[in-house]
């Protein structure tokens, strides 16, 4: 048993470890990252990597299938599953290869091999003990499944999903959530039949109404099918598919059944409770520093109970970084935190719902909160790029935007001004001198503002 | 005190910065009631509020 | 002769000019809208609007290209340009309806017809008079040639390049300013041989200078020519095209010769000097607050020196309609207006280049000023969509960000958020806490906000 000691021991090396790790190793800490499988983790390799570059496939696919109406003129002669499969892993390869460059130019130790907490500042990997003076866990989630429902075969999750080697003639996804609706929406490009099902009343339930009411209406436009507030009973194997039964005796059949209804932390076997760390329904508990309860041991990402992204992760990550190095780092806020959806139409927003802000502002007086629409039909861009969408924005009464949400094409790229925006408690009158350019996508978030602010230009 | 030249409070809004700016003082020097006793407009409006009566006071 | 009263006789019915009308109506004026030929003007018509569509075409024709990379299987079978027309008049058509209808609800009094100033606050229309309380001029710019080179034939504007009904096999595009990068780009995709000449010795010479070289990087991978810093000497049309020949005695020759040279304003022959409107080069003379020699008449868009953009018209249509309705609007900065090409790959920007903040704020020190490359290399979704680039952001020394530059695919979406950050004076410490979503290509300003900082994540 060989001892090994370092500034730092971080504990899974997907976004929120790796983050840590560099942070940590830029501010002059010996870092020693331990990582049972990949580098980069579940982003990297299963998640918004591969899943994004199939998706770009599939606009591209979209964008031939409508290129005659903008001149261009095309057969469409179908998906070469190898090639999208090359093209897929060609980008996850290259952003791979630049991050393990990253890690060791920072001087990291990388350690390959399954780790378990052996008390409140070390980690065993086989017969090696990792010693830190602070731990920092992030050994990130896995898809779940519901009670019943047992994974394998023709009931697959993302995981598997990402892997075919063909593109389903049908599907069933159980699930309306980021990860459905982008596998729906992607499926569907490429040519499958999709159902979504979704026992709460909308797609992306936890977005603005309105934005949900919005991509279920393009989601019918696109022959998406979806079935809303119903809820799953069961699914069993034929001989050429799954048939699943929902609560109300529905039967649907396709050949495929992807499950998308959450991640669980990866949080069991492996020491935590025996170290003290407190869970709570599996989740690893922090204070808002993201302390848990064993001093010294931090946590960061998808075990951390919140919205599972991956820039959460990078952020707490440096935060902890920070933390730990006495920099006393801005508290990372989850409701600032940005939410992108990349199916088609795109959906995108930071800060709080209508619904939210007014549950938390509005409780005296209901003039406490007012919002915003904009329809991107009063965009030139958008009308150029032939999509629909709207632009909500929610603000307190002469007060600030608290919560922007988007819908349409190409809209997950105008989060970043959203985030900004929310971020610093920017008045629609703040942001109502600088004219937006034209013609873009942006020009809608100008023009919104603008009508907040009293002033609407191109809108009534 | 309200303003404490000594304090270094936590303002992350090019924003409120400003606006404690134009009225006069540094939004880091007031107590803080966001997240951690990060600055948020509203401790800078309300300064600029509490302030009104005393500029008043000694015009 | 009749005569007619308004609060406000707007001349000219393009950006300026009805943005003007539209805030002052809304504020409750009762006003004159004078336009010769369309509401919409230039931008709507024949600038912004056409051009975008096209390009939104060579985009969907590159990625048609590309889309076997990706997986989708398609063959290319060329332009169909009757579509290609059909489709970039629909998309004007749409939006000039939309034009239309706003200023119809606001209840504007739109005069057909020619206009010329008859004192300081009176406009002729043929037999009509249209006196305002106040004048706003309007009337915007139009192509300009150099000495010696006479337009027609096959010497082209924007005007006859936008109405073209088959591509050319080969075309010279003289200037390498704005429009002339995005005419070279979209033929280029529509599979003509383009070569541009620039007597300055960068492609958009306005732009920071990084932004310059890697824009010419990009065209010649596109194999898009160019001849940078030699001055044209003449040109004449042979039998099969033009013959272009250079002030260092090169000659090139192609079907048809664009010239892209600048844009004039239009301000003879329509009375301004006889009321006392005072020009400077053609131009009209205003103070900041946009009125000019005269009082009570003000000046907006391409006519007022600066940068002809379209929402610059309408942020000081809007300037000026407060400013007359006694609410004191904030002064419109030119520097502050943000700026895009819609070239393959696109260029975004807003602020002052790395030179320009040296020249202004670093006279004294050379590290006042200080700036940071973000190559988008090291951005996943700018991998995904296989594009390459850099985000430029220039800073104060311990000060704000001054200018951000941006070059790569679908970059002009991100200028709304580098508006903001420059218009706001942020630091770059203010924006780091925000950590960006991913994968977007937003992300990349987060991340060279992050470097500035002194915060690095995904960068060395
Ligand atoms: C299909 C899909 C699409 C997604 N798309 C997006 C998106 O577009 N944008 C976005 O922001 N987020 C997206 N996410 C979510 C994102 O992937 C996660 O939020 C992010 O990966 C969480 O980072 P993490 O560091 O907490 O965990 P992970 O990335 O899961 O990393 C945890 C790492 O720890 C390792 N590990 C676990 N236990 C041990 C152990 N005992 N010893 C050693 N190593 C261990 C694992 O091997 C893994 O590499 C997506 C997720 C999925 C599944
Ligand atoms: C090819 C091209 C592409 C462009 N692309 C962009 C772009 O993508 N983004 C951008 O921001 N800008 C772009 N521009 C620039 C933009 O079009 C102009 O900045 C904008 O139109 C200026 O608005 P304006 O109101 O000053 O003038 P104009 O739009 O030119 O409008 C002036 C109007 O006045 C009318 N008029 C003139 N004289 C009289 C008279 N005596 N009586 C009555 N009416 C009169 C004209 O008919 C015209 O309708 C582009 C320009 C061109 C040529």
């Amino acid at each position: 048993m060989a001892d090994h000691t370092f500034d730092l021991v971080v504990l899974g090396g997907g976004s929120g470890g790796y983050a840590a790790a560099l942070r940590a190793a830029d501010l002059g800490s010996r870092v020693a990252l331990i990582e049972k499988d990949k580098l980069g983790g579940t982003c990297l390799h299963r998640g918004c990597i591969p899943t994004k570059a199939l998706l770009y496939s599939a606009e591209v696919a979209d964008s031939v299938r409508d290129a005659e109406k903008n001149g261009i003129i095309v057969s469409f002669e179908g998906v070469d599953t190898e090639r999208l499969a090359a093209y897929r892993d060609s980008v996850v390869a290259r952003k791979f290869k630049g991050l393990e460059g990253l890690v060791r130019a920072r001087g990291i130790t990388v350690v390959q091999g399954s780790g378990r907490l052996v008390g409140p500042s070390s980690v065993a990997v086989g017969d090696d003990v990792y010693t830190g003076r602070n731990l920092v866990l992030a050994t990130g989630a896995v898809a779940r499944t519901l009670p019943g429902l047992e994974l394998g075969g023709r009931v697959i999750t993302s995981n598997e999903a990402l892997q075919l080697d063909s593109i389903p003639s049908s599907v069933i996804v159980l699930g309306g959530g980021v990860i459905g609706v982008e596998f729906a929406s992607l499926w569907r490009s490429l040519g499958a039949e999709v159902t979504i099902v979704e026992a709460l009343p909308h797609l992306l339930p936890a977005e603005d109404e309105a934005i949900s009411k919005g991509l279920e209406r393009a989601f019918r436009r696109r022959e998406i099918d979806f079935r809303l507030g119903v809820p799953f009973r069961s699914a069993r194997e034929t001989e050429s598919g799954v048939q699943v039964t929902l609560d109300n005796g529905d039967e649907i059949e396709a050949e495929l059944l992807l499950v998308a209804v959450g991640r669980a932390p990866v949080t069991a076997g492996i020491g935590l409770e025996d170290a003290g760390v407190q869970l709570e329904r599996g989740f690893v508990v922090t204070d808002e520093r993201l302390q848990t309860s064993v001093p010294g041991i931090y946590a960061v990402g998808d075990i951390v109970a919140g919205p599972q992204l991956a820039h959460r992760g990078f952020q707490q990550g440096i935060f902890v970084a920070e933390e730990i190095a006495g920099l006393a780092p801005t508290v990372v806020d989850d409701a600032l935190v940005p939410r992108v959806a990349y199916c088609s139409p795109e959906v995108a927003s930071v800060g709080l719902s209508e619904a939210e802000a007014i549950a938390r502002y509005g409780a005296e007086s209901v003039s406490a909160v007012s919002s915003y629409e904009y329809s991107l039909a009063g965009n030139a861009r958008s009308e150029i790029l032939g999509t629909n969408g709207v632009v909500k924005i929610v603000r307190l009464a002469d007060g600030p935007v608290v919560g922007m949400h988007l819908l349409g094409a190409r809209v997950g790229e105008l989060v970043g001004e959203a985030q900004l925006t929310v971020g610093w408690e920017a008045h629609p009158e703040d942001v109502a001198p600088f004219v937006h350019a034209h013609p873009t996508q942006n020009e809608a978030l100008g023009e919104a503002f603008l009508k907040l602010a009293g002033k609407p230009l191109h809108a009534l | 005190t309200l303003i404490d030249p000594t304090r270094r409070s936590r303002v992350v809004s090019p924003i409120v910065r400003r606006i404690a700016q134009e009225a006069g003082f540094d939004a880091a020097h007031l107590v803080g009631s966001g997240p951690d006793g990060l600055v948020v407009k509203s401790d800078v409006e309300a300064a600029i509020a509490a302030m009104k009566p005393q500029q008043q006071a000694s015009a």
